[in-house]
């Protein structure tokens, strides 16, 4: 059994575990303990691919099994991990463990929250290892259902709304995506030959332009759904809002990069005519949605909902940058896709241990929390400044590898796209300090906050993860980014081949 | 002919033995010893069960009135296996007091109603298959008004009889128009002659529309949710899975086998039939309260998913709908168990009496969870894989706008499916249905149902078992 | 062409199996509907004797007008007043069903008219009661022994149905 | 390898610093992290004189010209083929100089703020952000490429941000912070997109390559134009927006003032000796491609500077409070340099706007921080910013008052002080190059020698007022710092600049054109005397000149209502009209359109449900409808 | 031969309008009973159908024939069945009135 499919297996062992036990503290134990290995795994399949790389291994995918599943229909069990996949695989292990110490003191059903949580997240690893679209899309729907009951049980607010407004939005999305994947599926082969969902099979071939032209919107569409594709973003403020604290983390840290990584690897990898063709509706899209997204953070006076905002507005950048379709600004996206989920579940981390102590996330009933809960406070200043874009945290990375790669875009559409997208740091700035100044700096707003305990072990751990991620990319982000591109470039060599560019 | 011939015909005959044996039991036991009965049904059931998935010969008997292939006898052991869950599931509610003077009838009208399937099912000519559509009809019309304590039994029962007799006077009247044209009854010589025009349009719309209301396809659907209201659960149950999902499979069969020549009309019908299915299905589902009649109209809309498979008309679309038949009788069977478990303990039915449930009856909620989520299509249970493949089947024919719709359909459906979850999960109520214990029989039921659930779609042999049965069409 | 007695045999009959027909679906007393009803039953039988379907007639005569009406007569006397009157049906249900089985009734004749029907060209059997009974009873291509069969099956559950919806309360009290 | 790899250790040391201290700070006693951070930023220093001595004395010329050295090179983050981002550390005299300015005046900072500081909340998290800050501004000067330059540039900006919000609890502070970072933050789009524009064309970052006369790819570049300019200017004037953003040029000049929120010793270092200009360090790093290249670029960065020069000299003759009145000081200073540089040409003399600009930062750094810390000196006595609230200090302060004294004669221009010899090379090359910018710095040199003495006279002057206990002299700690960098400031004007620091790298013979000089002397001594007359003589003559240039008085005072345009900008226009109806336009049209989806769906399942009215023959008719209607349609539409 | 002369479309059209008959007696009769005379109806006429095609188009075999002698059977059991739920709605509704017999619905 190759290590790929211990990430499924782990998860599933754990769910079993948890349900053996018989209370709370056995349930998060070894939640903890599941999700540990799993983020030891998640690093030693980085080690290895590392290893095996500068070995001289140039395999597009490596560690790959297949078994035939439905020889019928040409389904197999095929996985295999690119540089790509990995970084992903290792965002969804850390936020994953970060986010079962965030939810450490689940208040009721917790067994049931932790199982929840772990199937989710066998979900997005499986769907990250996939080499096969059709398990690919049974991940993919594997990791949205849970989000379900995470919300509409956990939740907080109006959460039943919430909950089914996203799950409803989220499976829309995927109504689409089916039938793109199943034209692919049609069109996969030439006559004659036995169909397949094998990615890298589908890639050999090209699929028919009319097809293309026909299920390219529908994939792209659908996946970008979940990555929260103007307009189709409006689960999102809501679904974080309601979410607890673990859920958002995990829904916008990595769920959401489902959508940005399907976009590429799935839609354009395969339907590289159609791709280009049509970035340019993609493009306005994405471009309001990074500007309009940061400035509906500016207004928003609920710390989800800025969050909710400011996600919109990030995982815009990954489609955008995306959709320009070079090898610059593809490792800029998926840059981005690792920053944002490692900030933007540090946020929802922290934003849930917030409210853990005032109980409102109404930033005009709170202020000068730097004084009573320092710590959390400071984390969460350095988690807006990654936010932001600050040099020496991920985001900083991740955005100018975006912009510098759109820029390499000679015409004025696309020049004029970017220095647009460009602005949303300026933006970002302002939301990010707005709540920072309200929030955390001032005169203390409420008598009440001076009981606050700062943050407790489990807290800590929970967000010093993240953190020291967010800063190891931040300051050595070489390593990642080659890995990355070396990982792009038969992407990017479909890409360009089939327009002769 | 020899009778050695008649083994062929051995799922009819055995099944019909049950019903004699049954029969003959009850008239031969004492009052005291009747419980034995139900013991002895389910046995016998289950035996017969067993006894169909032995490998038998395949082949046409009576001229080819009857014919029978590999195909055949899967659906028929499917549908074997719905029926023994619908038995094991009702177990507990014939056991109870009112019923204690009739319940051996009801094991002789349902295994009747399945032999007139199985009949359907293996009919080479529109004699047999008019006789068994009504053999499945209508000793369930008795079986709907079975409960003659509540007026709704007796009014489900008299709209399904009055209604099916309505509908098989219209589709009689294709079927003679089709004789007229073409001269024959049996299947193997209208093919051929098949040729589009006018009355041929006619004539296959008239028994389309007959079959349609066997399947509830919208608008000849409006008899189900009533009749599925009126109903005893255990019946309602049985109604929505097997009847529906023998009919769809004999849809199919019919259609693939006489009226191939004539694809390009029937195609489009079930194209504009499917639509129409699983929108209005599902629009009527969101507003129901009370669950039987919104599993009712939930089976009315999957009725439309089946025609997805129906419409590719290729063994492709054939091996979808087999199987999914399999996966929803798995997956309503879930649901209706778990309506009948509390139905019969508690005598709710409402939507609203579920709330807070979980925190109750966990695994019984768990259960229907599942259930609803195979409905709905969601991994990793069996619905998911079920409707992928309904899908594949009609993309592979091109019909991908069909889909897109089914998909969008699959949505809203997901939205009711999920009211009841969370009604279960996430509601709070004041006075939940209290916490009891089921018997054996019920356990075993829903057991079988999860297992299935859980298994069918992982276990890839049984697709490509009824893959390579159906290829050999 | 010539008017035969044939002509005038199915003029009448046709006639009644109309006129009857609409009384029947019409006329406010139930027990004149169920008269109504068996004249149509016994017209038909004798369009089938034209048709030299002397054994189907015969059924005719027997199961359907002897039997089913006679049944339907009887569970009229246990639910309904003999001397009841409905009231007239309201304007818009008639309206609307008239249109639908006129315009149905229009289509399917003009469809038909239209159509160009093929007759066969072997030779004519001729029809005796031998015939039947083996037809009946043989299992064979044209032979009809299985749905006999079945057709018993048939029966008795409904019988038993039948039993089941009517059977009285027995219950100990 | 070129011998220089030490000076890698200049940024590296205050990090370690800020690692440290912000890490486990908070364990430590007060003293002790004070202690390390200055430690830490003491050697930092010694390893930049010893750089400077090497690099200027020993090692730098080859042919007579000081050349660029890479004392160090990684590449950080590959972007594309040709790009990237590499962090390195490179040498040549520009940033040797200001590595001698960020070092100096940084540790007298580090060494003031143990005194200033003392017993502060946070008094660790305050030398944690003096590490990264003085880590920053290294790693900008030190930068061996733009984008290194720019990383460090918004690192340089977050730390102000941090060091003005430092008193958090105090809203005016944290409102100072936030509109710093913002406006910087703005300014720096400007330079990204600068950045973005000149990296396509040239496809390098490196300086090196980019600032070497006659650079091929800039050529190349140049030839390109975009709406008539060709894209080099373009991308120059971007880049200098970035720049004024940083330097606090008009119209980007509004976050300086409000800057002074934060404690003094950081207003010293980062908002008048380092920081602030980065924005000439910029334009004087990439002043090849100016001068040779774009001079139309450069025109715009003379005139931005003159004009802000000018402006901020007006304003700052209305201030009350100290240290905005140096802040407005600083931006007119600011601006000078950069009209020095915006009046220079290339090699040689031509270049002497060039040095005088680079000379003037380096005097101003040592005056301005000498000023911004006699002020913090002050305020540390009488515990007020408000110059009404002081007055006769000069008997309770007495080095405050004498190093204060020094300053302000330098910045006024006196002569054999340090200023006199930077601002007059500025007025020489403007002279030469441009007479209007010329007047302008003129009259500017007397605003400046004005307001510096009104405020001298007023604090130190005058009576005094009535201090809730008697104003005594900072500790030694404090005042130490204060005699060094008035040391500095009378010295540093004979530091020979033409030598080492020249925009082709080559010396050159400047001199001091006495006419102009003479001038200069003149209005600066008028302006000490005017301020001497309105400040030491009749009470009434500031309230009189009020009123008769009520007008123009209050405009100056309201600092002519840029905050308010600001304001208006940003509450009116960004949060009411983009924001507020972009929020409005998600929730109400957006999302109300998927909820609309959900609610047709509601309203038509609502509205069919008389189709299941429970009445058979209904369902019946619907049937035979239905047929019916297929029946047509098929026959007559669809198999047409 | 008692049919000679006499169209076959002549016996169709009498069917088709008896046919249309029992479905206007469906919809629009309120008595259960009545309805089921309807029903009768229809399947009277479709059994004219099968007889008059199977004499005047394929007299060789006797399909037609058989057809309708077991609707006829079929229908006297559907008969019989649908009179015993009718007199068991009698029972509950004490009324069989087609219109009152409507308390499932939406």
């Amino acid at each position: 059994m190759g290590i790929l499919s211990f990430l499924v297996l782990i998860p599933t062992i754990t769910i079993i575990a948890i349900l053996f036990t018989n209370d709370k503290k056995q349930a998060r134990l070894v939640s903890a303990i599941g999700t540990g290995i799993q983020l030891v795994l998640a690093g030693v399949l980085v080690w290895m691919y590392l290893t095996e790389r500068s070995a001289g291994n140039t395999a597009a995918m490596l560690f790959t099994q297949d078994f035939m599943w439905y020889p019928n229909l040409n389904i197999h069990y095929a996985v295999g991990v690119d540089g790509i996949s990995v970084a992903m695989i290792a965002l969804t292990a850390v936020v994953l463990f970060a986010g079962i110490f965030a939810s450490w003191e689940v208040e009721f059903l917790n067994r049931e929250f932790f199982i929840s949580l772990i199937l989710l997240s066998g979900g997005v690893f499986g769907f990250f290892i996939s080499l096969d679209l059709f398990t690919m899309f049974l991940f993919y729907e594997l990791a949205v259902i849970p989000m379900y009951l995470l919300i509409g049980i956990w939740g907080t607010g109006p959460k039943e709304y919430s909950a089914m407004k996203l799950t409803l939005m989220l499976m829309g999305g995927s109504a689409l995506l089916l039938v793109g994947l199943l034209g692919i599926y049609m069109n996969s082969a030439p006559a004659g030959q036995p169909l397949t969902f094998n990615l890298l099979e589908i890639a050999k071939v090209t699929i028919p332009i009319e097809a293309q032209r026909l299920f390219f919107p529908l994939t792209f569409v659908g996946f970008g759904v979940l990555g929260a594709l103007f307009p189709l973003h409006t689960w999102s403020p809501d679904g974080h809002a309601s979410a607890p604290t673990a859920v958002s983390m995990l829904h916008a840290g990595v769920l959401m990069k489902l959508g940005g990584y399907g976009c590429f690897r799935v839609a354009m990898y395969l339907m590289p005519e159609a791709a280009h063709e049509m970035a340019w509706i993609f493009i306005i899209l994405t471009t309001i949605s990074v500007v309009y997204g940061a400035y509906g953070a500016i207004v928003q006076k609920d710390l989800k909902y800025i969050n909710a905002y400011s996600s919109v507005s990030h995982c815009g950048l990954v489609i955008f940058a995306l959709l320009m379709m070079n090898k610059t600004s593809m490792d800029g996206a998926i840059l981005q896709m690792i920053s944002h989920g490692l900030m933007t579940a540090l946020f929802f981390a922290l934003i849930g241990m917030i409210y853990g102590r005032t109980h409102t996330r109404n930033i005009y009933e709170m202020g000068g929390l730097m004084k009573v809960i320092p710590f959390l406070s400071v984390v969460y200043v350095i988690a807006g400044l990654a936010s932001l874009g600050l040099p020496g945290l991920s985001g900083f990375v991740a955005e100018m590898t975006v912009f510098v790669g759109a820029f390499q875009h000679a015409d004025t559409f696309h020049r004029v796209a970017t220095i647009i997208v460009t602005t949303s740091i300026v933006v970002t700035a302002v939301y990010i300090l707005r709540v920072v100044g309200i929030l955390l700096l001032g005169p203390i707003k409420n008598e009440e906050f001076n009981h606050f305990k700062d943050a407790k072990w489990f807290e800590k751990l929970s967000t010093i993860t993240l953190l020291v991620m967010i800063a190891a990319i931040g300051l050595a982000p070489l390593w990642l980014s080659n890995m990355i591109q070396h990982s792009l470039i038969p992407i990017i060599q479909k890409l360009a081949v089939t327009t002769g560019i | 002919m020899n009778l050695n011939s008649f083994l062929l015909m051995r799922h009819e005959i055995v099944l019909i033995a049950v019903a004699l044996i049954i029969l003959i039991a009850e008239i031969f036991t004492s009052d005291q010893n009747k419980g034995r009965i139900r013991g002895l049904a389910i046995i016998l059931f289950a035996l017969n069960t067993i006894i169909g998935f032995f490998p038998a010969e395949t082949g046409t008997l009576f001229g080819g009135m009857f014919t029978t292939i590999p195909l055949h006898i899967v659906v028929k052991n499917i549908l074997n296996i719905g029926t023994l869950i619908v038995l094991i599931q009702s177990n507990a509610w014939l056991k109870t007091e009112e019923n204690s003077d009739k319940f051996p009838e009801f094991y002789v009208l349902l295994i009747s109603t399945l032999v007139g399937m199985f009949f359907m099912i293996s009919a080479g000519d529109f004699l047999m298959f008019y006789l068994g559509l009504e053999l499945a009809t209508i000793p369930l019309a008795a079986l709907v008004a079975y409960d003659r304590f509540r007026s709704q039994s007796a009014e489900g029962g008299i709209k399904l009889i009055l209604s099916s007799a309505f509908s098989s006077g219209i589709m009689l009247y294709g079927i003679s128009m089709i004789y007229g044209m073409y001269g024959s009854i049996y299947f193997d010589m209208l093919s051929p002659a098949m040729a589009m025009n006018s009355l041929t349009i006619l004539a296959f719309i008239f028994f389309f529309a007959g079959m349609a209301f066997k399947i509830s396809l919208v608008p000849f659907h409006l008899w189900a949710a009533d009749v599925y209201e009126g109903a005893p659960v255990n019946v309602t149950s049985y109604l929505s899975v097997i009847s529906k999902g023998a009919a769809v499979f004999i849809l199919t069969v019919i259609l693939f086998k006489v009226f191939p020549t004539i694809s390009d009309l029937w195609q489009k019908v079930v194209w504009v039939i499917a639509v129409m299915t699983m929108t209005i299905g599902n629009l009527f589902a969101i507003r129901q309260q009370n669950l039987k009649r919104f599993i009712a109209f939930s089976s009315i809309s999957q009725a439309g998913f089946f025609l997805l498979g129906v419409i590719g008309g290729n063994e492709m679309g054939m091996t979808a709908i087999v199987y999914y038949m399999l996966v929803y009788i798995f997956s309503n069977l879930g649901v209706f168990g778990v309506i009948a478990i509390i139905s019969n303990k508690s005598g709710k039915e409402n939507m609203d009496d579920y709330n807070g449930l979980y925190h109750t009856n966990p695994m019984l909620s768990l259960t229907m969870m599942l259930a609803l989520f195979s409905l709905a299509g969601i991994p990793p249970v069996a619905g998911f894989f079920g409707k992928f493949f309904l899908f594949t089947a009609a993309a592979q024919k091109g019909f991908y706008i069909l889909v897109l719709i089914a998909t969008i359909n699959t949505i809203v459906s997901l939205y009711y499916y999920l009211l009841i979850v969370k009604a279960m999960f996430i509601n709070k109520s004041e006075t939940p249905i209290p916490y009891f214990k089921s018997d054996f029989y019920t356990k075993l039921g829903l057991g079988i149902c999860i297992a299935g659930l859980v298994i069918v779609g992982f276990a890839s042999g049984i697709w490509e078992m009824i893959a390579k049965l159906a290829f050999g069409m | 062409m010539e008017i035969t007695v044939n002509h005038l045999m199915f003029g009448l009959f046709a006639a009644m199996i109309m006129v009857f027909s609409i009384l029947t679906v019409t006329t406010r007393r139930i027990l004149r509907a169920a008269t109504f009803l068996l004249l149509v039953l016994v017209a038909t039988a004798g369009l089938y004797f034209m048709l030299n379907y002397q054994f189907m007639a015969g059924v005719q005569l027997t199961l359907y007008a002897g039997g089913i009406v006679v049944l339907i007569i009887f569970s009229i006397l246990l639910t309904s007043h003999i001397s009841q009157k409905f009231e007239p049906v309201g304007w818009k249900k008639a309206y609307f069903s008239a249109l639908a089985s006129i315009a149905g009734a229009i289509l399917c004749i003009t469809t038909i008219l239209q159509h160009k029907f093929q007759a066969t060209t072997e030779a004519a059997k001729e029809i005796d009661m031998k015939l039947i009974g083996n037809s009946m009873l043989s299992t064979d291509r044209d032979g009809y022994a299985l749905p006999f069969e079945v057709i018993s099956v048939l029966l008795l559950a409904a019988m038993i149905g039948a039993i089941v919806v009517a059977k009285r309360k027995k219950l100990k009290e | 390898m070129s011998g220089f790899q030490y000076a890698v250790l200049i940024p590296i040391i205050p990090f370690l610093m800020f690692l440290l201290i912000g890490l486990v700070g908070h364990k430590m006693k007060p003293a002790l992290a004070g202690l390390i951070g200055t430690t830490g930023l003491f050697i930092s220093t010694v390893l930049s004189y010893i750089t400077a001595y090497q690099y200027f004395f020993v090692s730098g010329k080859v042919d007579g010209v000081y050349q660029k050295i890479i004392a160090f090179n990684t590449v950080w983050l590959q972007l594309t083929d040709k790009l990237h981002i590499d962090m390195g550390v490179m040498i040549d005299p520009i940033s040797v100089m200001m590595l001698i300015v960020v070092t100096t005046v940084s540790l007298m900072v580090h060494i003031y703020s143990n005194g200033y500081m003392k017993g502060e909340r946070g008094f660790q998290r305050f030398f944690a952000f003096l590490g990264l800050f003085s880590f920053s501004m290294l790693g900008l000067v030190l930068a061996t490429n733009i984008f290194q330059m720019y990383i460090f540039w918004e690192l340089v900006g977050v730390s102000s941000f941090l060091l003005i919000s430092f008193y958090y609890d105090k809203p005016s502070a944290v409102a100072a912070g936030k509109k710093a970072f913002i406006v910087t933050r703005f300014a720096d789009l400007g330079f990204l997109i600068g950045i973005l524009l000149l990296s396509y064309f040239t496809q390098t970052f490196d300086f090196v390559t980019l600032t070497s006369p006659g650079c091929p790819a800039i050529a190349q570049a140049a030839g390109v134009t975009f709406m008539g300019a060709s894209v080099v200017t373009i991308a120059l004037v971007l880049m200098f927006m970035g720049g004024a953003g940083k330097s606090a040029m008009f119209p980007l000049h509004i976050w300086l003032p409000d800057a002074m929120e934060g404690p003094t010793p950081v207003s010293a270092l980062i908002h008048a000796a380092t920081m602030v200009v980065a924005g000439v360090f910029l334009v004087a790093r990439l002043f090849p491609i100016f001068a040779l290249t774009s001079p139309d670029a450069l025109t715009i960065v003379a005139y931005v500077g003159g004009f802000t020069s000018l402006f901020a000299a007006v304003i700052a003759c209305t201030q009350n409070d100290i240290k905005r009145v140096l802040a407005y000081s600083t931006i007119s200073q600011i601006g000078y340099m950069m009209l020095a540089l915006g009046v220079s040409g290339y090699g040689g003399h031509d270049g002497l706007g060039f040095m005088a600009g680079n000379f003037h930062l380096f005097t101003h750094a040592m005056f301005k921080a000498l000023l911004f810390l006699g002020a913090g000196s002050i305020i540390h006595a009488v515990h007020s910013n408000l110059m009404t609230e002081m007055g006769g200090l000069r008997k309770y302060l007495p080095i405050t008052h004498i190093t204060f004294l020094i300053a302000c004669l330098t910045i006024a221009g006196v002569p054999f002080l340090s200023g006199f010899f930077s601002k007059d090379e500025i007025l020489t090359a403007a002279y030469h190059h441009d007479k209007i910018l010329f007047f302008v710095e003129y009259a500017v040199a007397g605003l400046t020698a004005f307001y510096m003495f009104r405020l001298y006279f007023n604090v130190f002057w005058g009576e005094d007022r009535h201090y809730h206990h008697t104003p005594h002299e900072s500790p030694l700690i404090m005042t130490l710092p204060l005699m060094f960098l008035a040391f500095a400031s009378i010295f540093a004007g004979y530091i020979p600049f033409s030598e080492l620091v020249t925009s082709d790298g080559a010396a050159f013979e400047a001199h001091i054109e006495m006419p102009i000089a003479a001038a200069s002397v003149g209005i600066g001594l008028l302006g000490i005397f005017v301020a001497w007359f309105m400040y030491m003589k009749p009470k009434d003559a500031p309230a009189k000149m009020a009123t008769m240039f009520k007008h123009v008085y209050k405009w100056s005072y309201n600092k002519f209502y840029m905050d308010e345009v600001y304001l208006f900008v940003t509450k009116k226009i960004i949060f009411n009209y983009i924001s507020k109806p972009v929020a409005w336009f998600d929730r109400h049209v957006v999302d109300a359109t998927m909820n609309g989806f959900a609610w047709a769906t509601n309203y038509a399942s609502y509205h069919i449900r008389e189709l299941q009215s429970g009445q058979l023959q209904k369902y019946a008719f619907v049937f035979i409808s239905g047929v019916l209607v297929l029946v047509l349609s098929f026959v007559y539409f669809f198999m047409n | 031969m008692l049919n000679a002369g006499i169209p076959m479309e002549a016996f169709l059209v009498v069917s088709t309008l008896m046919f249309f008959a029992g479905v206007y007696g469906f919809l629009t009769r309120r008595n259960l009973i009545t309805i089921l005379m309807s029903v009768e109806l229809i399947l009277n006429s479709v059994n004219i159908n099968f007889l008059v095609f199977n004499r005047f188009l394929y007299p060789d075999k006797l399909q037609g024939h058989f057809f309708s002698l077991f609707i006829i059977a079929i229908a006297a059991a559907e008969a019989a069945v649908a009179i015993a739920i009718i007199i068991n709605i009698y029972r509950h509704f004490n009324t069989i009135n087609v219109e009152d017999v409507d308390k499932m619905r939406y």
